[in-house]
C-alpha cells in the first residue's frame, strides 16, 4: 500500500475526529481546543464538526475541570482533555491521582472513570522553568492511571484511538518536537495496545530504550554509531505504565549492555525505573553498568545558549555510549560533527516558526 | 423562607422515622466502636441529620448524591443499602466497597449515592460533572453535593460553582454549615458569609435552618425542581451542628475548643426532637413512636448481624480492581 | 466612581509618557521581535498600559508588585529597569533572571516588582503571602498583583482572597479584564460579575474604565491608602482591551475569534491618545510631545543595544542556581 | 551522659518550640495546629507559648496556603507548614514544584524560599487509599526541593531544626508510625545534615537500605537474621532528595548485594533510583541482583485483614533476602515465626488507640 505520510499532530486530530464520529460520547476539552489555532493542529476543524455541545472550551481551572470530567465520565461520557503545556497538570494531580486514578478500584469496580488526557510537554523557544515539564514519572507512579507515551505518528494516532476505547483514565503524554515529524499512519482509526515496547532498530552491542522524543534522537544516534560498527538496538518504550521491561530485558540478553533516554529529570524516574527492572531480571546477562540519559539535575532555563547543553541529544549520547563502551578507533570528533544539531537548537526543525 | 405548615402528616413521619433511622444507626456505631471491630475512622452526623433526610426527600432515585467524610445520614437517606454499609465498616467482602474503602468510603449506585471519597471537596466537581453529563444527555436528573463549611474553603467549589453556573447545571450544592471543620471555628477560617460568595458567583441561594427539617425539605424540593427544569444551579446552606467530636465515636466538648453551652443549646434545638414535638402536638401516638423504634432497633440489629458474620475480602482480588 | 478632573497636570503628564514608554518599548519588542533574537515567548500589554501606570503611581518604591505572563507594563511601571528586562528576553547574562526566565519571568526587587511567572494565577496567593509578612512585621506595605479575567477562574484566587480578607491583608487585587483569555471570550467562561464575587468575599471593589489613566490612578490610590492603614484588600476590575495577538508579536485580528469592529472600537479608546487629547486641551504643546517621544526612542535604542551587546549566560554555574 | 528518652512526636514538638524561641520569623500553620489534640501532639502548646499571630490554623485550601506561605517567606518570615496527611499535600504540588521548588533557580538567586513543610504519611486503621499515601519520589523528583525521610525521633528533630535554619524549601516527610517511638533525644537544639545517609546496624552479606518507618522493619528483619548468622548491613536513608547513593555503595562494595525497602509504591520509585544508582556505580562490585520491597502495585485499602499482606515488614524482608541470597540452613518457619508482628496489626504499637 501506499505510504500515507502525514504529521504526528494531524494524526492526532484524526484520531480524535474518527473517534468522536463514532463514539457520541466522548467530549473534547481544555484551553484552548476551539482556538482557531487548534492545540498545535490537533483540534483544527472539530468544534466545526462536533458542535459546541462537544468541542469545549474550559475555564482556567484545572484541578476543578478534571473533576468535573470525572464526574462526565462517571454519568456515561467519555472526556478528552487537553493540556497545551504538561506543567499545567501540577494543578490537577490532586483529582487526577487522588479520583481518577483510585476510582474504580476505591469503589471496588462498582464504577469507572474512562476519560484521557493529553498533556504536550513543551520544549524550545524559551518554554523555560514553567512550561517545559516532562511530567511522566510523576504520574506514572500511580497506579490506576495509564501513562502513554508516543513517539510516532502511528503510535500516537493508535494509542489515542485505543484511550478513547477502552475504560480507564489514560494519559497520554505528548511533545512538541514530535507533532511535526511525519508518519506513515493508515487512514482508518485503529487501536495500538497501550502496553508493550517495540524495538525500533536492531543491534547486537547495545539496548538503547527511548521514551518519546528521545526515540528520535536515539535512531540518529544508533545510525551515527553504525557507521563506526557499533550497532546500538533502539527500543521505543511507548509507555511509562505499564513499563514494558520484559521487552527490554530481552533486548539486554542479546546486547548485554542497557542505556536508557528520558525526556525528564533522572531522579525517582522513569529511567531508574527501567535500569532497576533490568537490573533485577536480566543481572547475570548485562555486562556493562547501566546507563542514563535524562536531563540535569535543575530546572530548564530559558535562553537558547543554555538549553544547548541541557538536552541530550543524538550527539551527546552518541559520544557517552562510545566512552561507556570503551570501543576504540572511533573518531570521536569526526562522530560528534556528525550528530551536530543544525542551528538553531532550540526549534525541532530549522523552519519552525511556532506556535510555541 | 419560612418552615411550610406542619400538616402533611405522613410526610412529617417519614422524615422523622428516616432521621430516627441514621440516628439509632449512628448511636449503635458510636457504641460498638470501642470494641474496635470497625477499624477506620468514623465521622457521626449526630445532630445533623435532618439535612440529610430533608434533600434526598427531594430528589427521586435516579437523581444522584455525592458526598465526603461525613457520609452516613446521606448514604441511608438516599436509599443507601444498610448491611453493605456496615460490612464495609467491619471490613467485610460484602461491604458496599468490598471493605477497602472504610466508613470515608461509601457507593450504593442502585440508590444513586454515586460516592462518598474523604479528601475534602473532591467531590464537589466532580458531582458537577455528573450533572454536566446529565445535562449533555438530556437526562432530567439532579446531582446533589454534601459538604461542610470548611469544603467552602477548597478553591475547586468555585471553580466547580463557576461551571455549573456558566451551564446551567442541575446541581444541588449543600452545605452543611455546622460550625466547624474538625476543631477550627468558621469564624477563624473566613470572613464572609458562604451564601452570599455563591449568590455573587450566580447560583440561587438559600439559607436557613438546618435542623428543621420540614423546611430543609421544602427548600430542597424547590431547588430540585427548578435545577431539573434547567433554572440552574442552587446554593443550599443550611446551619446545623455536630454533637460528637470530629472523627470517632465520643463527646468531645470537655477539649475546650467550642464555647461552653454552645453544644448544649444546639442539643435544645435537636432536629428529631423538634420533628417529634411536632407530631406528638399533631395528634401521633406513642405506640407509633414505640413501633418505629422497635423497627429500627430490628432493622439496625439485623444489620450489624449480618456485617459481622459476613466473610474477609480476598486479598488476591485487589490487584485486578485497578483496571477494567 | 468616576474619572477625576484632569487638573494636576504634571501627574497627567508623567502617566502620559510612563504609559507612552510601555507603548513604544512594546513597540520596538515587536518590530525586532521578528529577527528572532528574542527567543521566547512574548506577550504584550500594547493597548492596556493605563492600569500599569494608574496602579503603580499610587504604590511607593518599597510596595511590591507581582504579575504573571504579561507583566512588561507592570515591571516598567513599578521602576523595573529596561536593560535587564530586555537583556531577559535575549537571553543573556545581565538579563533580569540571568537569562533563565526570558519574558515571562520578570524581577527587580531593588524596584519592588518580585516576580512575575507564567502559570496562570501562581502570584496571587504569593502576593497575599508577601502582605501577609509585611502586616506581621508591621511595615506599612502594599502589595499589588496583577492578573488577567482568566486567571479569576483559578480557584486558588479565592482562597487567595478569603484569606486576605479574614486577615485583612494591605492587597491589592488588580485584574486587567481585557475581556479575553488568549482566544476564549470572557462569556464563554464565566456566568457571573468577577468583582461581585470580590465583594461577597468581602474585598473592597472599584470597577471602571481602565483606559482612562486618570480614573486608574485615583481609585488605586484610593484603594492603596487605605490598604496602607489596614483597611483589608482591595479588588480593582478595570476593562481593558489587548490589541495583539495573544502570545507574540503579530495583530491577529483576522483569525475571527473576535467581533468584527471590536478592536477597532477599542483601539479609538486608546488610552495614550485619550490622555494625549486631554493634555492638548490643557495646552501643553507640541514640543513636549515630541521631546518625550526622543527621550523615549533614545532611551530604547539605548536599551536595545545594551541588551543585545550583554554577554551569553554562563551554564556551569546553573546547577549551583538551585539551592543557596 | 544519661539517656533522654523521648517520642519522635515530642522531638518535632521540641525542635519547632526551639526553633521558634530563637527565631521569631518563623510562623507555624496548618489545619489543626492549634487544636487540643496538636496534630498527633506535635504541635501542643505552642499556641500558648507563641500566641495565635505566630501559630496559625489554615483554611482549607492547601494550594493557596502554600503560595501564600511562599510569599511569607519571600517577606522575610519562616513559614513551616503541616499536613496531617500526606495525601492533602497532593492538592498544593503546583505551588511547591512550580514556584517554591524554581523560585531561586528561575531568578538567578535574587530571591529564595526558606519554607519547610511537614507531611505526615498514615497508616492503619482503616485509612485507605486517600489517606495513607506515601509521596516522597513524587517530590523527590523535582530539583529544587529537600526531602528529608527522618526515622529516628533524634534525626526528626535534628533535620527539622537543620530546615529551619537553612534557605530554601525543605519537605519533611514524617510517618505516623514513627511518631510513637522513643529515642535518645539531646535536649538542646542541634541541626544534623540534611544530606547523608547513615549506616545504622553494620553486616557483611548483603546491604539493606531503608527509608523513613521501613528503617524499624529493616533492623528488626537484621536482627533475626543475624540469629541464622545472616549479617545485614541496615542503612538509614534520611533523605530522598539529595540521596547519599554514595554511602550505600560504599556498603555494597562490602556486602556485594543489595536491598532497598522503602514505604512508597515502586513505579517511578526511589528505591528503584538508589537500585540504579547502584548499579551504575558499583557494577563490578554486587554480586547478586538487586532486590526491592515497597507497596504492591495498587492503592492501599482499609479492612486491616487486606493491610496485613499489603505492607513489607521484617518477617516478608527476611524471608525474600533468606531466598534472594540462596542461603542454606536457615528454618524460614521458625524466622517467619519469630517475627510475626503482633497483632492486632493495623495500628503501630499494641496500645495504641489513636488518634488516627
Ligand atoms: C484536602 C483535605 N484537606 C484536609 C483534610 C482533613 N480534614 C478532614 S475533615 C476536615 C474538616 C472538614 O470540615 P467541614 O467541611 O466543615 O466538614 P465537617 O467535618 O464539619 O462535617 C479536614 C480539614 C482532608 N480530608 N482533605
Ligand atoms: C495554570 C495555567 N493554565 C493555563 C495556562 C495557559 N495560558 C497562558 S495565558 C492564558 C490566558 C490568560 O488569560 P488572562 O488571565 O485573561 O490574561 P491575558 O492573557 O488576557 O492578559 C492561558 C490559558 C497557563 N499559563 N497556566
Ligand atoms: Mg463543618
Ligand atoms: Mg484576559
Amino acid at each position: 500500500m501506499a505510504e500515507r505520510l502525514i504529521t504526528q499532530a494531524e494524526a492526532i486530530r484524526e484520531a480524535t475526529e474518527q473517534c468522536m464520529a463514532e463514539d457520541p460520547s466522548i467530549l473534547l476539552i481544555g484551553e484552548g481546543v476551539p482556538d482557531p489555532k487548534g492545540i498545535f493542529g490537533t483540534t483544527g476543524g472539530l468544534l466545526q464538526r462536533f458542535g459546541p455541545r462537544r468541542v469545549f472550551d474550559m475555564p482556567i481551572a484545572e484541578n476543578g475541570l478534571t473533576g468535573i470530567c470525572i464526574g462526565a465520565a462517571l454519568g456515561g461520557m467519555r472526556p478528552l482533555m487537553v493540556h497545551q503545556r504538561m506543567d499545567f497538570a501540577l494543578l490537577c494531580v490532586d483529582q487526577l491521582v487522588n479520583n481518577a486514578a483510585k476510582w474504580r478500584f476505591m469503589f471496588a469496580g462498582a464504577a469507572e472513570v474512562p476519560l484521557v488526557v493529553r498533556m504536550i510537554v513543551g520544549r524550545g523557544w524559551g518554554q523555560g522553568p514553567q512550561h517545559g515539564q516532562s511530567l511522566q514519572s510523576l504520574f506514572a507512579h500511580f497506579p490506576g492511571l495509564t501513562v502513554a507515551m508516543p513517539a510516532s505518528a502511528r503510535d500516537a494516532k493508535g494509542m489515542l484511538v485505543a484511550a478513547l476505547r477502552q475504560r480507564d483514565p489514560v494519559i497520554l503524554v505528548e511533545h512538541r518536537w514530535l507533532h511535526g515529524l511525519v508518519d506513515d499512519v493508515p487512514a482508518e482509526a485503529y487501536a495500538l495496545p497501550l502496553a508493550g515496547a517495540v524495538v525500533r532498530r536492531p543491534g547486537r552491542h547495545l539496548t538503547l530504550a527511548a521514551a518519546s522524543y528521545m526515540v528520535v534522537e536515539a535512531l540518529l544516534a544508533a545510525e551515527a554509531l553504525a557507521e563506526w560498527g557499533i550497532e546500538v538496538e533502539v527500543i521505543d518504550l511507548r509507555m511509562a505504565r505499564p513499563l514494558d521491561a520484559e521487552t527490554v530485558v530481552a533486548s539486554v540478553r542479546r546486547t548485554g549492555a542497557l542505556a536508557v533516554a528520558d525526556t525528564a529529570w533522572l531522579h525517582c524516574g522513569l529511567a531508574g525505573e527501567l535500569v532497576a527492572r533490568v537490573c533485577e531480571a536480566a543481572w547475570d546477562a548485562l555486562r556493562h553498568a547501566p546507563l542514563r540519559f535524562g536531563l540535569p539535575d535543575f530546572p530548564s532555563p530559558t535562553a537558547p545558549s543554555l538549553c544547548r547543553e541541557y538536552y541530550p541529544d543524538a550527539e551527546s549520547m552518541a559520544l557517552a555510549i562510545c566512552r561507556h563502551l570503551r570501543v576504540e578507533g572511533v573518531d570521536l570528533a569526526a562522530l560528534s560533527q556528525g550528530l551536530r544539531r543544525a542551528e538553531p537548537r532550540d526549534v525541532p526543525q530549522k523552519d519552525f516558526t511556532g506556535p510555541f | 423562607m419560612r418552615s411550610e405548615a406542619r400538616t402533611d402528616l405522613p410526610a412529617s413521619r417519614r422524615r422523622y422515622r428516616e432521621m430516627l433511622r441514621i440516628r439509632r444507626l449512628e448511636e449503635a456505631i458510636a457504641r460498638r466502636y470501642t470494641e474496635w471491630e470497625m477499624r477506620c475512622p468514623v465521622h457521626l452526623c449526630i445532630g445533623q441529620e435532618a439535612i440529610a433526610v430533608g434533600v434526598c426527600e427531594a430528589l427521586r432515585r435516579d437523581d444522584q448524591v455525592f458526598s465526603g467524610h461525613r457520609a452516613h445520614g446521606h448514604y441511608l437517606a438516599k436509599g443507601g443499602a444498610m448491611t453493605p454499609m456496615l460490612a464495609e465498616m467491619y471490613g467485610r467482602a460484602t461491604g458496599c466497597c468490598g471493605g477497602i474503602g472504610g466508613s470515608m468510603h461509601l457507593i450504593d449506585r442502585a440508590a444513586g449515592f454515586m460516592g462518598a471519597v474523604p479528601i475534602v471537596a473532591a467531590t464537589i466537581p466532580i458531582a458537577v460533572g455528573a450533572a454536566w453529563a446529565a445535562a449533555l444527555k438530556g437526562d432530567e436528573r439532579v446531582v446533589a453535593v454534601f459538604f461542610g463549611d470548611g469544603a467552602f474553603e477548597e478553591g475547586v467549589v468555585h471553580e466547580s460553582i463557576a461551571f455549573a453556573v456558566l451551564h446551567r447545571l442541575p446541581v444541588l450544592f449543600v452545605c452543611e454549615n455546622n460550625h466547624y471543620a474538625c476543631q477550627t471555628p468558621l469564624g477563624t477560617r473566613r470572613g464572609s458569609a458562604m451564601h452570599a460568595v455563591a449568590a455573587a458567583q450566580g447560583c440561587q441561594v438559600v439559607t436557613g435552618d438546618g435542623n428543621d427539617v420540614d423546611f430543609v425539605a421544602a427548600a430542597a424540593a424547590r431547588a430540585a425542581a427548578s435545577a431539573r427544569v434547567g433554572e440552574g444551579p442552587w446554593f443550599l446552606e443550611f446551619e446545623t451542628y455536630r454533637w460528637l467530636e470530629h472523627c470517632g465515636p465520643n463527646d468531645d466538648d470537655g477539649l475546650g475548643y467550642r464555647p461552653a453551652g454552645e453544644l448544649a443549646a444546639w442539643q435544645a434545638r435537636c432536629p428529631l426532637a423538634a420533628q417529634a414535638r411536632a407530631l406528638r402536638a399533631a395528634g401521633v401516638a406513642e405506640d407509633w413512636f414505640a413501633a418505629v423504634e422497635a423497627e429500627l432497633t430490628a432493622e439496625i440489629e439485623a444489620a450489624f448481624a449480618a456485617a459481622r458474620a459476613a466473610p474477609l475480602p480476598d486479598y488476591a482480588r485487589m490487584e485486578g480492581l485497578v483496571h477494567g
